[in-house]
């Protein structure tokens, strides 16, 4: 086979990936967990980055918000209540490890020569079922953004199990971090020594901005990058930014830790729930064309959006808008009970945690 | 075009799974592991997106193809490239990765909080996150007489 | 008993029970992370637990009337779509995981109170449930990745699960984060393979991965598709030597989860393993033919002696039963290795087993651990004086564990001999009789310090189990029993899955 | 006039890429924090800047344009005020500004580890 033309944004891809390289080779290399995070974090802008090149605008901004957003905030927050920096590894306990990676690593070097070539359009990966999901999203589904089409229709059962993974994650923080002794983070406004008044005064303008940012995020989905998920991400971001500027108490009073892990579990009903009806409505499971019965339907007004002369795909419409609400409900919710989880435990709830 | 070229983001995938499994199995500290897992877990992405990349595709929400943007798109490619692979219009990478990286990157991003929840227990339980000295804990314990209930 | 007429459920209700085995406990976990009081989540938790074992009993009658069951998910076909393909062997595991999830479920109620934190009841339940619907699912679906991602379904509420165990023994935390480290590389494994596939065939589905797969030349994407699915799976169903995590997980969490993890975690990601090994690398993959034989083989043995060994020398009782599961494993790999029907049949019929036993054993000791904190084996000394019944149901578990005649151990064990001396194998039939000797050797251990010895003076007494125990109990202790004497209802699952897979095999 | 748009938008963005690079190498060789804290955000706020007018004249003119507004404004709100808060956080954490001459580049080293004793070199 002949190889594919290469583009000129190879040469982008290959001084992306060479940073990458050097970035996790430092990760590899430091002692202080500190400066390890925050390579991470910096790895993970530089490969949304990356992922821009490769077209994959909805992925680069998940890495972007989870890799070096939320996730930062978390190892922050978890070294914060352990230990910044890790006990030097001898060399001999690092040669069984070496060779173990060798042994992985020359196994997927021996696997590569197999892959097809990068960019090949002609490759089985980029001709059988992705092929077809770019000429049929539009006429099934009516999204012209198809990696929506797909994460919220096609392959729907998975974009269900993922919400689900993250309510799991929720439990499982909120059973780890989210009894006993609680913090409450930053002291009260006005209280002796208190220099944040900028900090205030901008994050209160700030976090009605994010979820109205995030807002646009969730409904643009359709069209462009965005989604549920990334917008869920982006308004826990905003709760985030109060809790840090305005302490635990304030922000808890507004959204309590028992109500976030209600919206979290109530997420994941309202997307199985979208299933469930369309059981009801003489579907299958997710199958949105059964959402809509034939008299709700009906009374849609043919213009609602757009062209009226144009058929609409109504089940799959609001199917996806109504899934895409419940992984907005149960990520952001998630995101907020993880940070509550490590943002309420400090120092002294060790201490007590240890004397019990 | 040497085979270096057209499999350049493999063999960076592979270096970059073989750093992550290092930390994983090397480290002792529990916080470092959970780093490096984080970084084995991303080099997927990295590898599922590469082979998704189509040769002068553009991201995969469709544009008229016969409006100006997507005429715009379709005259940037290479005719020797049009020419060899028969595509025509506009070429759009694959998005069956993109939205099976998007599942994996959440699932990455639960399995830390979770990793980091337990560990920041760990420190609470036993004072320290060193695999080494935890392991010391646990054997005094053991050695010592059974806890009361 | 004819399973054709097993259980006939409305049509309606028939088409889609597979689903709904996944969907009700979903749902049911969010009903419980909601539930007001620990004992509305516990009785949410037995309710959708029992939902979800009923639809898997629908699903099997349907699977021996009809044969494999499609259900496309968003009314997408595969491959673009999503669709759960149950077949005869997948009917039975899920039946497995809803029947001693329903078990577990009642069992919860008294465990719980004793173990967990009274305001962590509601999340434990919905946790537990979660890790129910991401096992059924497991089972049930017919996609590749859409596995993985219940593959992490049922493990990331479970390393926290596991976790929780440290209010009564601190180990539990490095041992879960031991867990969730070997778990998500294998996950990541798993994933890796996946994508080589996918590189490889261009789909995701099952089914049109194996007819494409057949039409291809073996390259080295291909195998090492095979050799990283494997490996990933290998430390999710506790393969020797990828067993590590498996005894700290189950000998320090709490009673529930060891009790759930023992009989049905394990399992399920062996059954997704015989699907790749026999159904998605079909006759063309001599690869996979030399692994059974020269790998998979070798290692199932070398976990059957090094650790029924390791059982043998464990000092705590759980550790001990935690080693000896890691055991049985190598049992029921040595079954697939045989790489022929009855093989794989009787491999199945053990995991049946397996599952029972090892959950009759783990909530008898769950039972006793309300009561008394010990941990090492001679802290039971004399148990069955106080605790008679369930002694007596732990006996039965332990029995079916040697494989005594009567017991459905015995049939299981017998199974995979026959098959191996039919095979011509006579090592592997060997190592099957080493390996009950030890079995032996380790549970005549137990059961002499449970039932023959005195109790130490001034040790804490036990007392029998309450009775929301020990009706959970002694209904898996009859299963083993009953399954002993009249195997026919797993037995017809085992053997035509088995026969599904091969009949497209030479 | 296409073409003058294309070298203005063009030499705005190199111009906002070297002030970025000058705050670099600004956090780099000043001696303390604060004057870290100067150098990163002065050139970080006028960089975005910079390059955001440039992309805004390569661009066609409309939502795009709207949009690199909105990304200005947020930076002009939340650089400033991040910078604020480091600065704070510096001095509630003990850290005091350098204020005098200094000779021996050798020192800088050794009074940022120690924040306590950079008050005694004050002139």
């Amino acid at each position: 086979m002949t190889a594919p033309v290469l583009e000129a944004s190879f040469a982008l891809n290959v001084a992306l990936l060479l940073m990458l390289v050097v970035l996790a080779a430092a990760v590899v290399w430091t002692r202080s967990l500190l400066a390890a995070i925050l390579l991470m974090s910096v790895y993970s802008l530089v490969s949304a980055t990356w992922l821009m090149v490769m077209d994959a605008p909805d992925v680069a901004f998940t890495e972007a918000v989870v890799g070096a957003g939320i996730s930062t905030i978390v190892a922050l927050g978890a070294i914060l209540l352990t230990r910044g920096e890790a006990v030097r590894v001898s060399w001999k306990r690092q040669v069984v490890p070496g060779l173990l990676a060798g042994l992985v690593g020359g196994l997927l070097i021996y696997a590569m020569s197999g892959l097809p070539d990068f960019g090949d359009p002609a490759s089985p990966a980029n001709s059988h079922v992705g092929r077809a999901y770019l000429e049929t999203a539009k006429r099934d589904i009516g999204a012209p953004n198809v990696v929506t089409a797909v994460l919220g229709s096609y392959r729907g059962f998975d974009t269900l199990g993922e919400t689900v993974v993250i309510l799991a994650a929720c439990i499982g923080v909120a059973l780890m971090l989210g009894f006993g002794p609680r913090a409450t983070l930053a002291p009260p406004a006005g209280a002796p020594g208190d220099h944040h008044v900028v900090l205030r005064v901008t994050a209160k303008m700030l976090v009605p901005l994010i979820i109205l940012f995030a807002l646009y995020v969730q409904f643009h989905g359709d069209l462009g990058a965005g989604g549920g998920f990334q917008a869920g991400v982006i308004a826990a971001v905003a709760i985030i930014l109060h809790a840090l500027v305005f302490g635990l108490r304030e922000t808890t009073a507004a959204i309590p830790p028992q109500a976030a892990r209600a919206v979290a579990a109530l997420g994941v009903v309202v997307y199985a729930g979208v299933g469930i009806v369309c059981i009801v409505n003489g579907g299958g499971f997710l199958d949105y064309d059964h959402l809509l019965t034939p008299q709700i339907e009906a009374m849609i007004p043919a213009g609602l959006l757009g062209d009226p002369d144009k058929p609409h795909h109504w089940g799959q419409y609001f199917g996806i808008l109504a899934i895409e609400l419940g992984v907005l409900m149960t990520v952001s919710a998630t995101m907020i009970t993880i940070f509550y989880g490590f943002a309420g435990r400090t120092i002294d709830a060790i201490a007590a945690e240890l004397r019990r | 075009m040497s085979w270096i070229a057209t499999h350049f983001n493999y063999v960076v995938v592979v270096i970059l799974m073989m750093a992550g499994l290092f930390i994983v199995f090397s480290s002792g500290n529990l916080i470092k592991r959970m780093i490096g897992l984080a970084l084995f877990q991303s080099s997927t992405a990295l590898f599922y997106i590469s082979f998704g990349k189509v040769s002068g595709g553009t991201a995969a929400i469709t544009l008229d193809a016969q409006g100006a943007e997507g005429q715009a798109l379709a005259a940037q490619l290479d005719p020797a490239y049009v020419a060899q692979f028969g595509v025509e219009g506009v070429v759009y990478s694959n998005p069956l990765p993109h939205v099976l990286i998007l599942t994996a990157i959440v699932v990455g991003v639960a399995t830390l909080a979770v990793g980091l929840a337990i560990a920041v227990r760990v420190r609470e339980s036993y004072g320290t996150v060193e695999s080494d000295e935890i392991d010391a804990v646990s054997r005094v314990a053991a050695e010592q007489a059974e806890p009361a209930p | 008993m004819q399973l054709e007429a097993l259980y006939v459920a409305q049509p309606a209700l028939t088409a889609q029970a597979p689903i709904l085995a996944i969907a009700v406990p979903l749902i049911g976990a969010c009903a419980a992370a909601l539930a007001p009081s620990g004992r509305a989540g516990w009785m949410i938790s037995v309710v959708a637990a029992m939902v979800s074992a009923w639809m898997a009993l629908a699903v099997a009658g349907e699977v021996m009337r009809e044969g494999v069951i499609l259900y496309q998910l968003g009314g997408f076909a595969p491959p673009a779509g999503i669709a759960l393909r149950v077949d005869a062997m997948g009917a039975l595991i899920a039946l497995l995981i809803g029947a001693v999830g329903t078990l577990a479920a009642v069992f919860s109620g008294h465990s719980l109170a004793a173990e967990v934190r009274p305001e962590k009841h509601t999340l434990f339940q919905a946790g537990f449930l979660l890790a129910q619907a991401g096992m059924v699912g497991l089972v049930y679906t017919g996609d590749a990745f859409n596995a993985f991602v219940f593959l992490e379904v049922s493990s990331i509420g479970t390393y926290a699960l596991v976790a929780a165990g440290e209010r009564r023994d601190r180990r539990a935390l490095p041992a879960a984060f031991n867990y969730l480290i070997m778990g998500t590389i294998g996950a990541t494994f798993y994933v890796i393979g996946v994508g080589f596939l996918y590189g490889a065939t261009g789909t995701l589905n099952m089914a049109d991965m194996a007819a494409r797969l057949g039409t291809l030349d073996q390259n080295a994407a291909v195998q090492a598709g095979f050799a990283f699915i494997v490996a990933g799976l290998g430390v999710k169903a506790a393969m020797f030597p990828l067993h590590g995590w498996l005894p700290g997980a189950y000998a320090h969490g709490p009673s529930l989860i060891s009790l759930f993890l023992a009989a049905t975690a394990t399992k399920a990601a062996i059954y997704l393993m015989a699907r790749f090994l026999f159904e998605v690398f079909p006759d063309g993959a001599a690869f996979g033919d030399m692994f059974l034989q020269w790998v998979l083989a070798p290692l199932g043995a070398a976990a059957v002696i090094v650790c029924s060994l390791q059982a043998v020398f464990a000092r705590e009782l759980r550790r001990m039963i935690a080693f000896s599961s890691v055991a049985q494993v190598g049992f029921i790999f040595l079954g697939f290795s045989l790489a022929n029907a009855s093989g794989l049949s009787a491999a199945l019929f053990y995991m049946t087993a397996h599952g029972l036993m090892k959950a009759a054993m783990f909530m008898a000791l769950g039972g006793l651990a309300i009561s008394i904190g010990a941990r090492r084996l001679e802290d039971f000394a004399g148990v069955a004086r106080e605790a008679p019944w369930t002694a007596v149901a732990f006996g039965i578990g332990a029995a079916s564990l040697v494989g005594t005649p009567l017991t459905m151990g015995f049939l299981a064990k017998w199974q995979i001999m026959e098959a191996a001396l039919a095979g011509g194998r006579i090592w592997i039939f060997a190592v099957m009789a080493a390996g009950s000797v030890l079995t032996l050797v380790y549970v005549g251990r137990i059961i002499e310090v449970m039932f023959f010895r005195e109790p130490a003076p001034g040790a804490p007494r036990a007392k029998e189990s309450p009775v929301g125990v020990l009706v959970p109990l002694l209904i898996l202790a009859g299963l083993s029993l009953w399954f002993g004497i009249d195997a026919s209802l797993p037995q017809q699952l085992a053997q035509a899955g088995a026969a599904s897979l091969f009949e497209v095999r030479p | 006039m296409a073409d003058a748009l294309f070298w203005i938008g063009g030499g705005l963005i190199v111009a906002g890429a070297m002030l970025s690079v000058l705050g670099a190498a600004g956090v780099l060789r000043f001696p303390d924090v604060y004057t870290r804290i100067h150098a990163a955000s002065l050139t970080d706020t006028g960089g975005a800047t910079l390059m955001l007018l440039g992309m805004g004249l390569l661009g066609p003119f409309g939502l795009i344009t709207l949009k690199l507004l909105l990304v200005w404004a947020f930076i002009m709100l939340t650089s400033p005020a991040a910078a604020n808060a480091l600065a704070n956080a510096a001095f509630g954490s003990g850290h005091r500004p350098r204020i005098g001459n200094f000779q021996i580049m050798g020192e800088d080293k050794a009074t940022d580890a120690a924040p306590e004793s950079a008050g005694k070199e004050r002139a």
